[in-house]
């Protein structure tokens, strides 16, 4: 029942408790705030830097070089744009150097639109983010996720950057973390800081067990033979909800990948679901010249063009310089529910 | 009300460059104090009049973030005697003979004191198509007025000072070509916290390359925070003016929260940077009234001093003005602020044609693109 | 017959002269060096920066904002990436001023492998430029088109980078530019600095005249019905030749397009193209996730999958963290001449 | 030749932790002086002749540059004094008792004088597999041995210094704990040009965090030059050095091509940050003795100082050694650079098969990649 900023929060105790993280850092990650949105609270090792993300992806890599285990933040991903340099020298150190050193690193940032944030709080990562070879990539859709692929994220010795759906940050899961307690309230009142003093705050943590979904493997959340759809974060309830609305209505039913990794991603079920149906969709929010999603078509059409019934989509964002505030550009830029239902459809009953 | 919104009354020689119009105030004493600085009545009332139409503006944001008018609110309450002052004494216009202003998103009193109407505020809070700045595309106080120099806000921190050595640069080529037009400067504008990224170093390094200094002013407004972190936190207790040091660069630290302090530290700094045609950084200790923004609650943070009830009383005190002449203005700004809202809700919202409108401008050498973006080439 | 680094140094000069460039500026491009390519050689109006691509990024968006019109250079792309957040704000502010302020604006860069530059003198930047909203990106494969597109660039009011090719920069055209001496030896007399002592040295500028390619125009540099293949910068010489082994050997021909400009894109060659033939290749050497590549693939697929006798192809570098010095590595993992040839034969003959 | 590349004789107390070994030359004087500052014949010595196979070394490197057993050269001839000095006082090892090294591509004297053998530079050079800093993937002087701490030299100008902070709050930490193994500390070296990015910033800024300072020795090579750009004519005529002076943070220029100063200033700043656990930023004035790297051409420039030559003026003149010691230890030094290329360019290259290998490091929860990258995911 934890929401998913929560099941960071919790992802992140237990990763101090049992995984040797040593440091939890950005801009208002520690306390009083504890993470704009409070996704870093209560932690033991959680502090507050600099605002200069050069400095925070620097530090952390020094940490990392020097035998520690950090988890840093870009407030926004909007803001990592100054410093892909660095991102990009943390992936390719260990193959410059021959192996010599390892990169434990995680940085974590809230990604895409769909909080009204303007030019500078929807941004999507994930495309500039798949180009950083030595990277892995993962994006939950839902609370219980995040927990898992942080985990992951936390035990793998590479750099890991783990996309939050902004928009889904105070969604609540309908499924229990390990160790959580059954009542959302009772989560509340031990790991949420309270809003006013916070002076001599202190969690009461839940016992949290281990729950790691592994980098690479991606969830069927439905399934069906009318087409694939293949999604992750924000879009992805998006698409399990349009398909049941075809499922319920029309009786047209669709198999929904949840990616949950965007690098490495699940190929095999991908493949073995385009075998299946011949008819595929994929589907995120960031602009649509040069998007990821382009990369899995591509994929999709080296290897199964000749298995394809009809022609394999893409629903993406728009390419505009920016999500603008007003809602109207919004909704008109980022694939919504109705573009997908309309797509899904499309795509089930293009005669083959 | 006369409009002042367009026009602000002069106030001495700084302002001379617009029309002349006398000030509705008696005024009792001749001059208002502070230390060894004064500041004409005449002035001071100006400077407390702008302040209080600036305050009502930030009060009425934050109430329309509240009520659903509009949704994110950021701006500076308890910034106002920096904003006003700085207002007050930036040369506007439009071109190189001009000053450029690279602000950060806290500055609506500087564009209401230049003249901006309050609804050219609102309409962006309330994402309107008539928003001048944006048509509802980017948050308040992310101000952009091609006629008066005011290079579009972006919610980047700190890239305003990376740029501001280019209008500089333009400007300063500009007055030695053009010596009688040799007074424009570059201001640029951002908060204590955002220091700490590297534009801010690359601004006091473009700016004093030997015998290409440029004439910027490099203002700081030290409100002590960045969103949640206490700047004592993460920075040296020294105060920001000391990184002008290493580049020779002359620098000073005053009170924001002082009107006559920052009326002339403001002006020591400007007269420097016109004539002198070089930088100067001045930080500014200023007070965050309502927090961060929106989402922090903007709640009146009741710890921090308020420059406006301080000047109030000051003003008072002095016998500059009398408690009924300031509920009248403040009534006043009210209104004014209301009326623009009242305006703004009335005005029509961006629609699904508009999301790519503005993205390029014409061009004779695109066989694409000539007029705008139109979606993806070709695209039918 | 002028090599690409002169043709760019004519096309400033044509710039600086007739279309008001008022500043040619970044690290070591003014005197004594006129740049590491000696592209910006004899300008008048070059000058040298601190080494600091923010500052000149920064600089260049505030002299465009006052009415100046400026040239700057990353001395290679490599360095671009700690200053993309400038890159994306340069694209987005006319956008996001409801169309304020004009943003003349053009960026040049050295781009790709091919002169043994091992990981940080390799890099290809087009894929992430073209995730760029609001610039326009161009790459010539000769210095022609060097020529005529830095000089659309310099007239074209929105921001303009142009992607040179490392590789090519030494590559001498078979053409002449308007106005440049048939004779090689006396163009390089008249305006290549002598390599000892500059000082007192001034170029001697031919009488340079316009010659601009549009923007948006693709070139048909092959003509022929086996294949389409699309391609720009450093290997599109090679699918030329490719093409060329290929015809006179095995009399299969091959449309062969140099794309030019990266964005916009002519959509229109590419589709006509693919209507006749059927058949698809696109070249290039950027790495292959998330490449701009895909996205023309992606395009190709929407609007001409039921057009296509057989698998539509791409040709792209590996992903891997970098180019490594020792040519080995460099061979596998970028498009090499023959592996060029191999797949446009793959594609020629592949059964329909 | 005693093994000296692997193991170099101790010299004073700075030099303490590696095992005692005597000079093989005798000292007429006791000491080698300039200005107030002194040094011991040996350490002298000691010091001369590891800058002599520094440069055999770079001269040697040049000229594979030139003959086709290589393709790019950059490094640090003119620079040797100061590699040297420093080579000669890291406290090396592994982990965050020892010294961690962020280095510029110019420091093959410090890595020789700490031991590594000449051929781990030149196989690097010649881009062999058996190049352990980066199996033929990197430029030269792109140096990378975890033993050592020495973290991987990446062409990115001054990323280096944003790194710094990290593996120096990770010493001391390890030194709060570990109260006996608190010496630990992080240098990070660059040249004058790339203090202009902003991650030089980051360092002093990260660095002077209020009661979190960090042990932190920062250098800077001043060469004066950026490639072809003179520091005069893109900063203000101020040492390099006064950086830190917004931060309060200790600094100090020396003359790099003494190497007398410069032995008693790196011991000076490193003692400093060794002991107070804070950092300290030492500007080392240098030479470029063969211009910026191949792609200018590297001929010798003879209008720079050459610290090597004048040394051995000082020690001949001081009577610390005599022409003929000299002619030996400089065949010496040229004779195992030889060796080291000749025995390089025998060496396998790396293959098609290794262009993957090392992307990644093994790990249990990835279902892709468990061992290191093989090519797109699921790819046949
Ligand atoms: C590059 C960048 N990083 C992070 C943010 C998120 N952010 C917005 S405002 C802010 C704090 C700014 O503090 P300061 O510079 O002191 O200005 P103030 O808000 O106090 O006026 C931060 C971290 C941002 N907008 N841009
Ligand atoms: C970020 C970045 N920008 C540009 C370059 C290209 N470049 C390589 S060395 C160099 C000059 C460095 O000068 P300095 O820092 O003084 O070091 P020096 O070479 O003099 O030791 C430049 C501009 C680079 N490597 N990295
Ligand atoms: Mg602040
Ligand atoms: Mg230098």
């Amino acid at each position: 029942m934890a929401n998913m900023a929560q099941a960071v929060r919790m992802a992140l105790h237990f990763g101090e408790k049992h995984l040797g993280v040593t440091d939890v850092f950005g801009e208002d990650v520690g306390p009083p705030l504890g993470g704009v949105f409070t996704a870093t609270q209560g932690l033991r090792t959680a502090w507050n830097t600099p605002l200069d993300e050069r400095g925070i992806i620097g530090t952390a890599m020094g940490i990392a070089y020097a035998g520690g285990r950090p988890v840093c933040e870009i407030q926004f991903c909007d803001y990592a744009f100054n410093v892909l340099d660095m991102f990009k020298i943390a992936g390719n150190q260990r193959w410059a150097s021959g192996g010599g050193y390892d990169m434990p690193l995680v940085v974590m940032t809230p990604n895409g639109a769909g909080i009204r944030g303007s030019l500078y709080h929807s941004h999507s990562f994930e495309s500039w983010a798949s180009r950083l070879p030595g990277w892995k990539v993962v994006m939950p859709s839902n609370a219980l996720d995040a927990y898992g692929l942080m985990l992951a994220a936390i035990k793998d010795p590479n750099p890991v950057l783990v996309l939050l759906p902004k928009a889904l940050l105070r969604a609540k899961d309908t499924r229990l973390i390990p160790g959580e307690p059954a009542d959302a309230d009772e989560l509340s009142r031990m790991i949420d800081a309270p809003v006013n003093d916070r002076v001599g705050w202190e969690p009461n943590w839940p016992n949290l067990e281990d729950h790691t979904v592994k980098i690479g493997s991606a969830e069927l959340v439905r399934e069906g033979t009318f087409g694939t759809v293949i999604s992750y974060g924000r879009p992805l309830p998006l698409c399990a909800q349009a398909a049941d609305e075809l499922a319920a209505q029309h009786y047209r039913t669709f198999d929904v990948i949840d990616l949950r990794s965007i690098f490495p991603y699940d190929w095999g079920m991908i493949s073995r679901s385009v075998l299946k149906t011949g008819r595929v969709l994929i589907v995120n929010e960031d602009t649509e010249v040069t998007n990821f999603g382009e990369h899995l078509l591509r994929r999709v059409v080296d290897e199964h063009f000749y298995d394809l019934s009809v022609r394999p989509r893409t629903l993406m964002g728009k390419h505009v310089p920016g999500i603008g505030m007003n809602q109207n550009y919004e909704v008109n830029s980022v694939p919504q529910l109705g573009d997908i239902r309309t797509a899904l459809w499309d795509l089930a009953t293009e005669a083959a | 009300m006369p409009d002042a919104n367009e026009d602000p009354p002069d106030i001495e020689d700084a302002l001379l460059r617009r029309g002349a119009r006398s000030t509705p105030y008696p005024a009792a004493p001749s001059a208002i104090r502070s230390g060894r600085d004064t500041l004409s009545v005449e002035v001071a009332l100006t400077v407390f009049r702008q302040m209080l139409r600036t305050r009502a503006i930030e009060e009425r944001s934050i109430k329309m973030s509240k009520s659903g008018e509009a949704y994110f609110w950021i701006g500076g309450p308890g910034e106002e005697a920096f904003n006003v002052c700085l207002g007050l004494q930036i040369n506007k216009g439009h071109g190189p003979a001009h000053d450029y202003l690279h602000l950060h998103y806290r500055n609506a009193g500087i564009m209401l004191t230049m003249g901006m109407p309050m609804i050219d505020h609102t309409r962006q809070l309330a994402m309107r198509w008539t928003d001048r700045h944006s048509r509802g595309r980017n948050f308040v106080g992310h101000y952009s007025i091609p006629e008066w120099n005011v290079i579009p806000v972006t919610s980047v921190i700190e890239v305003q000072f990376a740029m501001a050595p280019g209008t500089a640069l333009v400007q300063k080529r500009h007055g030695q070509k053009n010596p009688t037009e040799n007074e424009g400067i570059t201001v640029v504008v951002g908060g204590e916290a955002g220091t700490a990224e590297g534009d801010f170093e690359s601004c006091l390094n473009w700016t004093t390359r030997p015998g290409q200094e440029l004439p910027v002013l490099m203002l700081v407004t030290n409100n002590r925070y960045g969103i949640s972190t206490d700047l004592d936190t993460v920075h040296t207790h020294r105060p920001i003016a000391d990184r002008a040091i290493p580049y020779g660069m002359r620098y000073e630290t005053i009170d924001g929260n002082d009107p006559v302090a920052t009326w002339h530290g403001i002006d020591r700094a400007m007269r420097y940077c016109r004539r002198e045609r070089k930088p100067f950084l001045l930080e500014t200790m200023v007070s965050r009234l309502h927090g961060h923004s929106s989402s922090s609650g903007a709640q009146r943070n009741w710890n921090e001093a308020d420059s406006l009830a301080a000047f109030e009383q000051k003003l008072i005190d002095a016998g500059a003005i009398d408690t009924n002449a300031v509920r009248a203005l403040k009534d006043e700004a009210k209104a004014e602020a209301d009326r623009a809202v009242v305006e703004t809700m009335k005005e029509p919202e961006p629609t699904r044609e508009d999301v790519y409108a503005f993205t390029y401008a014409e061009s004779a050498v695109d066989t694409i693109y000539p007029k705008d973006f139109t979606g993806l080439p070709g695209a039918r």
